[in-house]
């Protein structure tokens, strides 16, 4: 969803380390132009992107006529699901979404209890770059409004996470009820430098989309 | 009508449509203006697929909290009883059954009641989104479309030339100048809209309708 | 796990219930011998049960033995799994549990990336009797400590659901961000008039075993 | 030795090999009670498939919370930093590799570390619990057990005559007698405890076994 939810500070640092490149990305679109992932695009560092909805950045579609980019288009619900399934260490499971349309070609059908479903793979990562609100010093993580969306399913669902956060606290200074995700999950915090529409500059001009 | 005001006049035709305690989810475009129009006394809850039950209407100006956003990416604010979830809880939510209404728009519908609109032929294909997943999902799907395009060409044909978004047919579609439901056979004409004619809906919808037993004499 | 996080009160009205009879529970056990759904057992309520661990209420071994009661075991997280997919409309999943073990015999196994896996259909109840701790007007539900178990889940997977709660409050005196059931999922809410430990008796005679 | 010493020294066995920062979770018996050996400095978290991770020691007597308790029913308490889920979300970190260390109990071993530990042959099967996705989805898989049953028949066997748990064989097994490791081969003698003798273990496991070339010299 844009910018929101991304972990931009980690991101800038990512611009100047020279061996992050040949990227493969999971997020729902990659980012807005020219920020967050977006800037990491422009700057040649994303060789695949898996997502749902990419239109809302204009130079996706640039480096995927020039073949710079490879995509691979999920319906956001099958992402989200496919990320859940890879960090429940599943093999895979079967949604009705995409039955009958163009997604669905090539694909696995199958008729369970009388309606069609199709099969879908796990999904994980071998780094996960996630936006948080809160961690402890465990690393147990809430979130903020709507910026939790694809965090807490990506931070299962990747060999190494890292969360950038607005602020740490002690051990103990989160209510057990309201952490989202528990400490095993994360391996790394960053403390948050870029506020959303303060430092990243307006979000709003590119409205509508995913 | 302006192209503006034609918009709000389809939004509050579907809002008519709404239950009191219905969980709604607005596509992009027309159908987001539903929730300017819900009808009063009647409470909906919006639900919006990047993880929140109880979006509430857009912020004033200087109240925008940048991380609190519809999935359209527009600020909007928190309903009383929110709740909010991550993105494999909210599309469990969808897929599960436990959306009312969607209100969806499309490009084109074809006779059976079924739509496009998530691709045009002949350009890349780069977004989705959630559109597949709330017409599997949601209990009631709604269209909410101009009946024509800009280019004044109709949208609700015989058989869509643009790809479909699934094989589950619409339940109700409202343009600015007609209502149809869908059943078994295809569609159904339930309503002319006030200023509009019979006789214009017929000659502007190539898919075949039958008309409604309840449909005022035409 | 016993009677944690069962919703006694609406369980004992059950009891008087004449036409609540035959029926199918999906309940990690049977409840206790004599308390909660094992009290509905040896009413003859119960027709099939299906769950993980049957073994640490007596009554279920005797029923069975007597053809009284059909059971179905799972492993605990297939049963939980399988209650989840069936709240988020999913047709049946792939789990590695259970490979190579006489609860996979005549099911289907598949080979994904290398590995084996279990296919596995969705549960879903007709009605699902929960037990929660705060719930506001609306039906959004908070849970208590290791309470919350199967609840939220099987909140999720049923045409119908009464939450049993300690508290009901206002719409709006719950913080969007700590609740964890949202309101579609709840139909009917019930006022918890039975205390565990107190109303319920003592619990602790039957440690041992989920 | 009496039989709780017994094993409470088999419990302090396995808990040697626990790290710093490991997530362990415990079956029932005497894998509950590696919670009470843990090394000083060694800071764990104890997870509890009814959905909690950071459970603390047993309350003391009238500090017991009933809604508070571990997957064998027993009370506990919440240790610092502590978090509460469902049990999907508590099986989702289970198969999904988030547990370090699964201490099991085990009715019989194989050669291969394959492990029986659910079900008696004709007995009724009315109980599974956690045990396979525990087996399945940990990350290191402790087998704590004594050496031979109540009935002294040897519990480390060719073959199990009980139903196999899964098809994942045990990363370590421990009794009070000895310690395996498990490779591709099958078991691997680590360790024979004080006070038992190498003839001794090699006289009470039916299943072969070679000796690890770090054992001390026997």
């Amino acid at each position: 969803f844009g910018l929101v939810g991304s972990p931009l500070t980690i991101l800038e640092a990512l611009l100047s380390a020279e061996n992050a490149t040949g990227l493969t990305t999971i997020s729902n679109n990659v980012g807005e132009p020219g920020k967050g992932l977006g800037r990491l695009l422009l700057e040649g560092k994303i060789r695949r992107a898996i997502g749902s909805y990419f239109t809302s950045n204009p130079d996706v579609m640039e480096r995927y006529r020039c073949g710079e980019l490879e995509t691979r288009l999920v319906p956001q619900g099958t992402l989200a699901e496919a990320i859940r399934a890879g960090g429940a260490g599943l093999g895979g499971f079967y949604t009705k979404t995409g039955v009958g349309s163009d997604l669905a070609e090539g694909r696995e059908v199958r008729e369970i209890d009388g309606e069609l479903y199709l099969f879908e793979m796990p999904l994980r990562a071998d780094i996960a770059l996630i936006r948080a609100h809160r961690a402890d010093t465990l690393g147990n993580l809430t979130y903020y409004k709507t910026a939790r969306n694809f965090n807490p399913d990506m931070a299962a669902a990747a060999e190494v996470v890292v969360a950038e956060v607005d602020e740490i606290v002690e051990a103990g200074a989160l209510d057990p009820e309201h952490v989202v995700t528990p400490h095993p999950y994360v391996d790394f915090l960053v403390r948050s430098e870029i506020r959303l529409g303060i430092d990243a500059g307006p979000l709003l001009d590119q409205a509508g989309g995913g | 009508m302006s192209a503006s005001a034609v918009m709000h006049d389809i939004a509050r035709r579907v809002a008519r449509h709404l239950e009191p305690g219905d969980v709604i989810n607005l596509g992009i475009g027309i159908p987001t203006l539903v929730a300017d129009h819900v009808p009063e006394g009647v409470k909906v809850f919006l639900q919006t697929e990047n993880g929140m039950l109880g979006a509430g209407p857009t912020p004033e100006p200087g109240k925008v909290d940048l991380e609190l956003i519809n999935a359209g990416k527009l600020p909007v604010t928190e309903d009383v009883g929110a709740a909010y979830f991550s993105s494999s809880e909210s599309f469990a939510m969808i897929r599960g059954g436990h959306v009312s209404v969607a209100v969806l728009g499309a490009l084109q519908v074809d006779r059976l009641g079924r739509i496009a609109n998530w691709a045009i032929p002949g350009k890349p294909i780069l977004g989705v989104g959630g559109a597949m997943d709330l017409l599997v999902g949601a209990k009631t799907v709604v269209v909410a479309t101009t009946h024509l395009t800009k280019k004044e060409e109709p949208k609700i044909v015989e058989e869509c030339s643009f790809p479909l978004t699934g094989a589950r047919p619409a339940d109700l579609i409202v343009t600015e100048h007609a209502t149809f439901s869908v059943d078994e056979g295809g569609l159904v004409l339930e309503e002319v809209a006030p200023g509009s004619s019979y006789e214009w809906v017929r000659s502007h919808t190539p898919a075949p309708f039958r008309n409604s037993p309840t449909l005022e004499a035409v």
